[in-house]
C-alpha cells in the first residue's frame, strides 16, 4: 500500500524527522488560504500514486497566495499518466543548499533491512545506480538487533556527511528506521532530504510503501488507504478475496495459484502475439474457490470490454475438477457470458470435471485437454471472433 | 536417497486441530508420511486421528523425537509457529502460510539460521518425495518416483510440470516448493545444491517467475557449480513492471526482476529454458 | 536500586498487569480514609526494604477502617530488622484461589534473562528452590529476540497453569517483561500471582530492583529512590562518588579497586578474628583519588565510632604512591585522625610514597611493607588501644 | 606462545582520543604493543602520537588490520562501540569501561558470540603478556615473562599477586582480567581451557570473588578438564550478605555466591585455595 507524499511526511514528523510545515488541500481555495498563512513562497505538489510528476505539470513554485491559488486550479483535477489529482501539498519553500538521499527498503537477497543513503540525492535513485553507483552508500541493518549507533556513524562518515550535520542525520536516520520498522514499511524514502542554508536538515520529499500483509496490525495506517486511483474492477476483486490485475489483451484468464496465472497469461501471448493478442487480466481464483467466487471472478474479466475470450485453466490439486466445474456452470448460468469460453481441468478428478462440463452442453464452452492447447484454442478463438 | 525428507522423516504438523492443518494431515498420512504428532496451543493431551496433539513443539519433540515440522497456523501466529519449531530442535520447518509481513520473515529467518534449522517458504506447497513422503499439499497424483529434482517458487504450475513428466514418464526424485514470497528461508541456490550433491538426483527442472534476483543467483550457481543438467521455466513473461502478480514477490520493481533479465541469464549459465512448461519434459528427456 | 512493594506495583500497572486498588500512606488518619474508601477487608503493609516484614508484624488485615487505624498506628514507625516504617500500603482484601510466583531476573551465568514461575507462589523462592527445584519452571530468554508467544505458553503449559488462565497469565508474564526490560530491572518479581475466586489474576505482591548502573537512562525511576533507610555515611560516600559499605569490626580501611579492598578486609579478619578484631568497613577509593577525595573517605570512615585503627592499603598501578602519599598527608592535617593509621603503599612510586610519609613524621602513623604485615600491625593497634 | 595475545597483535583504542584512552594507548605503546591507530567518531583524519584516528572500527580495520580493540569510551557509549568492533571483525574486544548496565551486557554478549568475537570484560583491567605486549591498563612493573598463568576478577588484587610472584621469582605467561561485573564475554573457564591448551602454562593462579557461581563453575572445570596445578585465592570471606562490595558482581545474593562454597568447591577440585593473597607465590613454587 502506497502511502501519499504528505501521508509519508506526516507519519515522518511522528518519529521526530523535521518536515516542512505545510498542509494538503483538496481545493484552489484552500490552497490560497493555506498559502497565505505559511507567507512567502510556496511550492504546490499533486499529491498522486505515480513518479514523474515534476516533469508532467504536478509540482510549481509560487511566490504568493493569489499565484499558488492560480497554480492549485491547474493542477487539481489534472491528470499525471492516467491518475486524477485530487489533491496537493502545499509546504513553504526551502532554503537548499544540499540535496541528500536516504532510504530504507527490504533487501530480498539479503533478507535484510537496507539503508542506501547518498549525498546526491533529489534525482531518481535508479538514475543514480545506474549512472554513479559509487556515490550510494549501502548499509545492511540486523533483523533482529535493529538499526546500532556506530552504523549510523559508519554512515554518515562514508556518504561523507558534513561533520556539523552528523548528529542531526542520525537522529534522522534513527526515527526513519523506527518509521520503517513500526509501520510495516517495504520502503521508507526521503528524496530530498536538504540541508538547508542555515545548516538544518529537512525532509523535503517522502515516500512510504507499507507492506499489504502487516495491515492487520497497522489500523491507523490502513486508515489512510486512498483507493481513488484503484480500477473499480480491481477494488471489487480485493473485496472478494480475488487478486486480480487488469492488462491490455483480449484473453481474460481464471487460473488457480499466481505462478499458473502468470503461467496461463505467458502462453496466450506466446500463441497469440503475433496476432497481437494476450492476456486481459492476471487472475487467481486461489486454494477451495466457492461458485460464488467463480461467479464474482468472472463478472469481474467480463466488466473489461476488450475480453473477447474467457480462459479457465485449472489444474486441480487439493482443489477437486468436479467441484470447479459445478462451479463454473452456476457462474456461467448466472452471469450468462457472451463470449467464447475455454475450458481446461486436469489433476484431480479431472475426467468427471470435463464429463459435468460436456454434459451441460453450454454454448461458446471449448474444451481442452492441455495447457498448450487450451492457450492456442483461446487465442484462435480471438481471432475468430475479430 | 533424496533431498531434504524421505521415508523416516518424523512430521509434526503445528496447527493439526485446524481445518487446512489436519486435512493435509490425512494427505500426508495416507501417502506414508510417518506423522508422528501435532501441536495446538490449548489443545495438548487432545487426539488427532490416532496421534497425540501437544501445546508446544518442545513437548511435542521430547516426546516424539519430531525432526520435520509442517506449520500450517494463520498468518499472525506463523511466525512465532516457526521460531518455536527452529528453537525447539526441529531440522526442517515447512511453512504453507501465506501473507506472513516480511518484517516478521527477516527476523524468522535469522533466527533460523541462528537455531540451526531450515526454512522452507513461507507460502510454499511443502516438500515431496515420490514413494517415500510428502510435507505439505503436493498432491499425491503429480509425480512418481525417478531422478530429476524439482524446484519450483509456486505451487500450482509445479504440480502441472510435475503432471507432464508423469505422463512422458519422467520421474522425480523430490520436488521441493521455496515460495513465492520475497523473502522465503531456502533459495534456489540450497536446493540445486542439494540436488547437485544428491547421488539420485541426475538432472533438475527450476521453475521461478519474475521478481527479486533469485534466479540470477542460481544462474550463477549453475554456471559456476554444477555439472547436472538444468532445464528452467520463468513465469512473467507476459506481466507488466509495477504490478504484483498474486505472489508477494512476484513484482518487476524499478527495472529488476523481469522474465526476460532471468532467462537469458539462465541461458548463459548453460540452463534449457522452455517457452512453455509442457517443452520441460522434453528439455529433460 | 530497591523499589518499595508499592513503587513495583504501581510500576506493573502501568505495563497492563492487574494489581489491587490499594494507595499508599505515610500517616494512620490518611489510612483510614483509605480504607473508609476502599471498604470491606483491607490490608495494611509496612513498605520497608526487607524481607520477612509479616513474621514481624508488619502485615495486617483489618476488617473496617476503624481496625484499619489502629493497625497502621502500630505499623507505622515500627522497627523492622532495623528500618523504620515510614509508610503502609492500604489494600483491599483479595479473594485467593491460588498462589503462583512468577519473576523475570538476570541468570549471570547463562547471560541471559531468566523467567521462573511456579504454581507453588506466596512462599519465599528460595525456600521453594531447597525444598521442591522441580516445582519452579525455568526458561531463559535470548535477550536480542526478547520473549515470544512460544515461551509464554510453554510456561503455562509446564507449570500447570489452568487453561482458563492461559490468555490473562501471558499478558501479564508480558507486561512483567516489558516492565523488566524498559525499566532496567535486575529483578521484576510478582509474589504471590494470585487467581481470584472469579478465576481473574491478580499482582498480589511485588518486588523490583534496578539495576544502578542504567539509572542515568530511567530519571523517572530514579526519581523514586527512597534513601530514607540509607545509612548516613553511605550517603555521603555515594555523594563523593566513593564506594562505602559499613560493617561491625574496629578497623576502617581505605583502598584502591574493589577486589583489594575486600581483601583488605579479609586480612584484618583473618588476623584479628581470634581476637574479635575485623574491618570496620568496605572502602572502595578508585583509581586516580585526589586529595580531597582521600580527606573525605577518612572523614566518612572516622564517622564511625567502631573505628580504631585506620589500614590504608594502596596498590600504585597507573595511580603513583607520591601522589596518593600527599593526599593522604592533606587529608591528616584537614581531618585530625586521633586513632593509628597504618599505612602501605606498594607498586608504582612506592620509595617515593614511603618516604614523604616517613618525613612528615606524624604521630601514630605505623607504615607497613606488605599487606600482611600491614593488616598484623593494624590489628596489634586495635588491640594495643583496647 | 601465550594466550590471548602476543608481541603480533595489532591493537585499535576506540575512544583514543580521551583522556583515559590516550593515556593507556601510550603506556602500551612504551611497553611495546603495536597500537595500529584508534576510533573516536567525529575525529577521523586526526593523528594520535603518530597513529591514525578513524571515524569508524569498520575503517580502522581495512586501514590497519587490526584484530584486537581497546575500548575505553564512556559507559552509555560503550555497548555500542563494542558491537561495533565485533561487528568489524575485531577477534579479541577489551572492555575497561565500568558501570555498563547489565541488560546491554546481556545483548553484546549475544552479539559477540553471534559474530564469532571474543569479548574481556567489561570493567576489567585487560591483559599482559610479560615481555610482548599489554592491552589494557595492567602496570608494566608487576610481572615478568614466565610460565604461570593468571586469571582475575579484579585489578589492583592482581597487581598485588603479580607482584608478589615477581618478588619471588616467578613469572608469568600472560595475565588476563576478566572482569567484576555480573554478566561478563570471557568466563573463568575458557581462560582456563586456553591456559591448559598454552604449552608455555605450566601452573595458573585464579584470582575469585564472591558473587554469581563461575568459580564453582571453574572449579568443576579444573576437576574433570585440568591437568595443570591452580593455585586460588576468594577475596570477600568477610564480606555481609546483601551487599555489593564495588563490583557490580560482588554480592552474596539469596545464600548463593559465598566465599566459602567457592573455596570448598575449588579445594574438592584440588586446586590450592590460599587465605592470603601473599600466599599465592609460595603455592605456585
Amino acid at each position: 500500500m502506497k502511502l501519499h507524499e504528505y501521508q509519508s511526511k506526516f507519519l515522518f514528523r511522528e518519529y521526530g524527522i523535521p518536515i516542512p510545515q505545510g498542509r494538503v488541500a483538496g481545493a484552489a481555495d484552500e490552497v490560497q488560504e493555506i498559502a497565505a498563512e505559511l507567507g512567502g513562497v510556496v511550492v504546490i505538489k499533486a499529491q498522486v500514486h505515480v513518479g514523474g510528476r515534476g516533469k508532467a505539470g504536478g509540482v510549481k513554485v509560487a511566490k504568493d497566495a493569489a499565484e499558488a491559488r492560480r497554480h492549485a486550479e491547474n493542477i487539481l483535477g489534472m491528470d499525471i499518466k492516467g491518475l486524477r489529482v485530487e489533491k496537493v501539498l502545499v509546504d513553504p519553500g526551502a532554503d537548499i543548499r544540499q540535496e541528500i538521499y536516504l532510504a530504507i527498503t527490504n533487501d530480498r537477497g539479503a533478507r535484510m533491512p537496507l539503508i542506501m543513503a547518498s549525498m546526491e540525492g533529489g534525482m531518481d535513485i535508479e538514475e543514480l545506480n545506474r549512472e554513479r553507483p559509487e556515490a550510494i552508500i549501502r548499509e545492511h541493518v540486523d533483523p533482529i538487533m535493529g538499526l546500532q549507533d556506530y552504523q549510523m556513524t559508519f554512515i554518515a562518515s562514508a556518504m561523507g556527511m558534513p561533520r556539523a550535520q552528523w548528529r542531526s542525520f542520525g537522529k534522522i536516520l534513527r526515527g526513519l528506521y523506527q518509521c520503517y520498522v513500526k509501520s510495516d514499511a517495504e520502503l521508507a524514502e526521503i528524496n530530498p532530504l536538504v540541508i538547508t542554508g542555515d545548516g538544518e536538515l529537512l525532509a523535503v520529499d517522502g515516500k512510504v510503501i507499507i507492506d499489504d500483509n502487516a495491515l492487520f496490525r497497522q489500523p491507523a495506517l490502513t486508515a489512510e488507504r486512498d483507493t481513488s486511483d484503484e480500477p473499480e474492477s480491481e477494488r471489487q476483486a480485493r473485496e472478494a478475496g480475488i487478486t486480480y490485475i487488469k492488462l491490455d489483451g483480449q484473453i481474460g484468464c481464471m487460473v488457480n495459484g499466481a505462478g499458473l496465472a502468470m503461467t496461463t497469461m505467458d502462453m496466450t501471448k506466446l500463441y497469440g502475439d503475433a496476432d497481437g493478442i494476450g492476456p486481459a487480466n492476471f487472475l487467481d481464483i486461489g486454494g477451495g474457490a466457492t461458485p460464488e467466487q467463480v461467479a464474482a471472478a468472472l463478472r469481474i474479466i467480463l466488466s473489461d470490454d476488450n475480453v473477447k475470450c474467457v480462459l479457465f485453466n485449472i489444474f486441480g490439486g487439493i482443489t477437486r475438477c468436479d467441484e470447479v466445474a459445478n462451479g463454473i456452470l452456476t457462474a456461467y448460468n448466472e452471469v450468462k457470458p457472451d463470449v467464447p469460453m475455454v475450458i481446461r481441468l486436469q489433476g484431480t478428478n479431472a475426467a468427471e470435471g470435463n464429463r459435468i462440463i460436456s454434459e451441460a452442453q453450454l454454448p461458446n464452452i471449448i474444451s481442452a485437454e492441455t495447457l498448450t492447447e487450451a492457450a492456442k484454442r483461446a487465442v484462435a478463438a480471438v481471432k475468430e471472433g475479430a | 536417497m533424496s533431498i531434504l525428507i524421505d521415508k523416516s522423516a518424523k512430521v509434526l504438523v503445528q496447527g493439526i486441530t485446524g481445518r487446512q492443518g489436519g486435512f493435509h494431515a490425512k494427505l500426508m498420512m495416507e501417502y506414508g508420511a510417518d506423522v508422528v504428532g501435532g501441536v495446538t496451543p490449548g489443545k495438548g493431551g487432545e487426539w488427532f486421528e490416532g496421534k497425540p496433539v501437544f501445546d508446544t513443539v518442545r513437548t511435542a519433540v521430547q516426546t516424539t523425537n519430531a525432526d520435520v515440522s509442517l506449520v500450517t497456523v494463520p498468518a499472525r501466529f506463523a511466525a512465532d509457529a516457526i521460531m518455536e519449531a527452529a528453537d525447539a530442535g526441529i531440522r526442517l520447518v515447512i511453512c504453507l502460510t501465506e501473507h506472513i509481513p516480511v518484517a516478521d520473515m527477516m527476523r524468522v529467518v535469522a533466527f533460523c539460521r541462528a537455531r540451526g534449522a531450515r526454512l522452507l517458504g513461507p507460502n510454499c506447497p511443502g516438500v515431496m518425495t515420490p514413494g517415500q513422503a510428502k510435507v505439505g499439499i503436493i498432491p499425491a497424483m503429480v509425480a512418481t518416483a525417478g531422478n530429476v529434482g524439482v524446484v519450483s517458487k509456486s505451487g500450482t504450475l509445479t504440480y502441472e510440470v510435475g503432471f507432464a513428466m508423469k505422463n512422458a514418464g519422467i520421474g522425480i526424485s523430490t520436488i521441493v516448493g521455496i515460495g513465492g514470497d520475497p523473502v522465503i528461508g531456502t533459495t534456489f541456490v540450497e536446493v540445486l545444491e542439494m540436488f547437485e550433491n544428491d547421488p539420485e538426483t541426475e538432472k533438475i527442472a527450476l521453475l521461478g517467475e519474475i521478481g527479486g534476483s533469485a534466479e540470477i543467483v542460481a544462474a550463477d550457481f549453475i554456471k559456476n557449480a554444477m555439472t547436472k543438467p538444468v532445464a528452467a521455466f520463468i513465469a512473467g513473461r507476459s506481466a507488466p513492471p509495477g504490478k504484483r502478480m498474486g505472489h508477494a514477490g512476484a513484482i518487476v520493481d524499478g527495472g529488476e526482476g523481469s522474465a526476460e533479465e532471468k532467462i537469458q541469464a539462465l541461458e548463459a549459465a548453460g540452463a534449457r529454458v522452455a517457452a512453455n512448461p509442457e517443452e520441460i519434459p522434453g528439455l529433460l528427456a
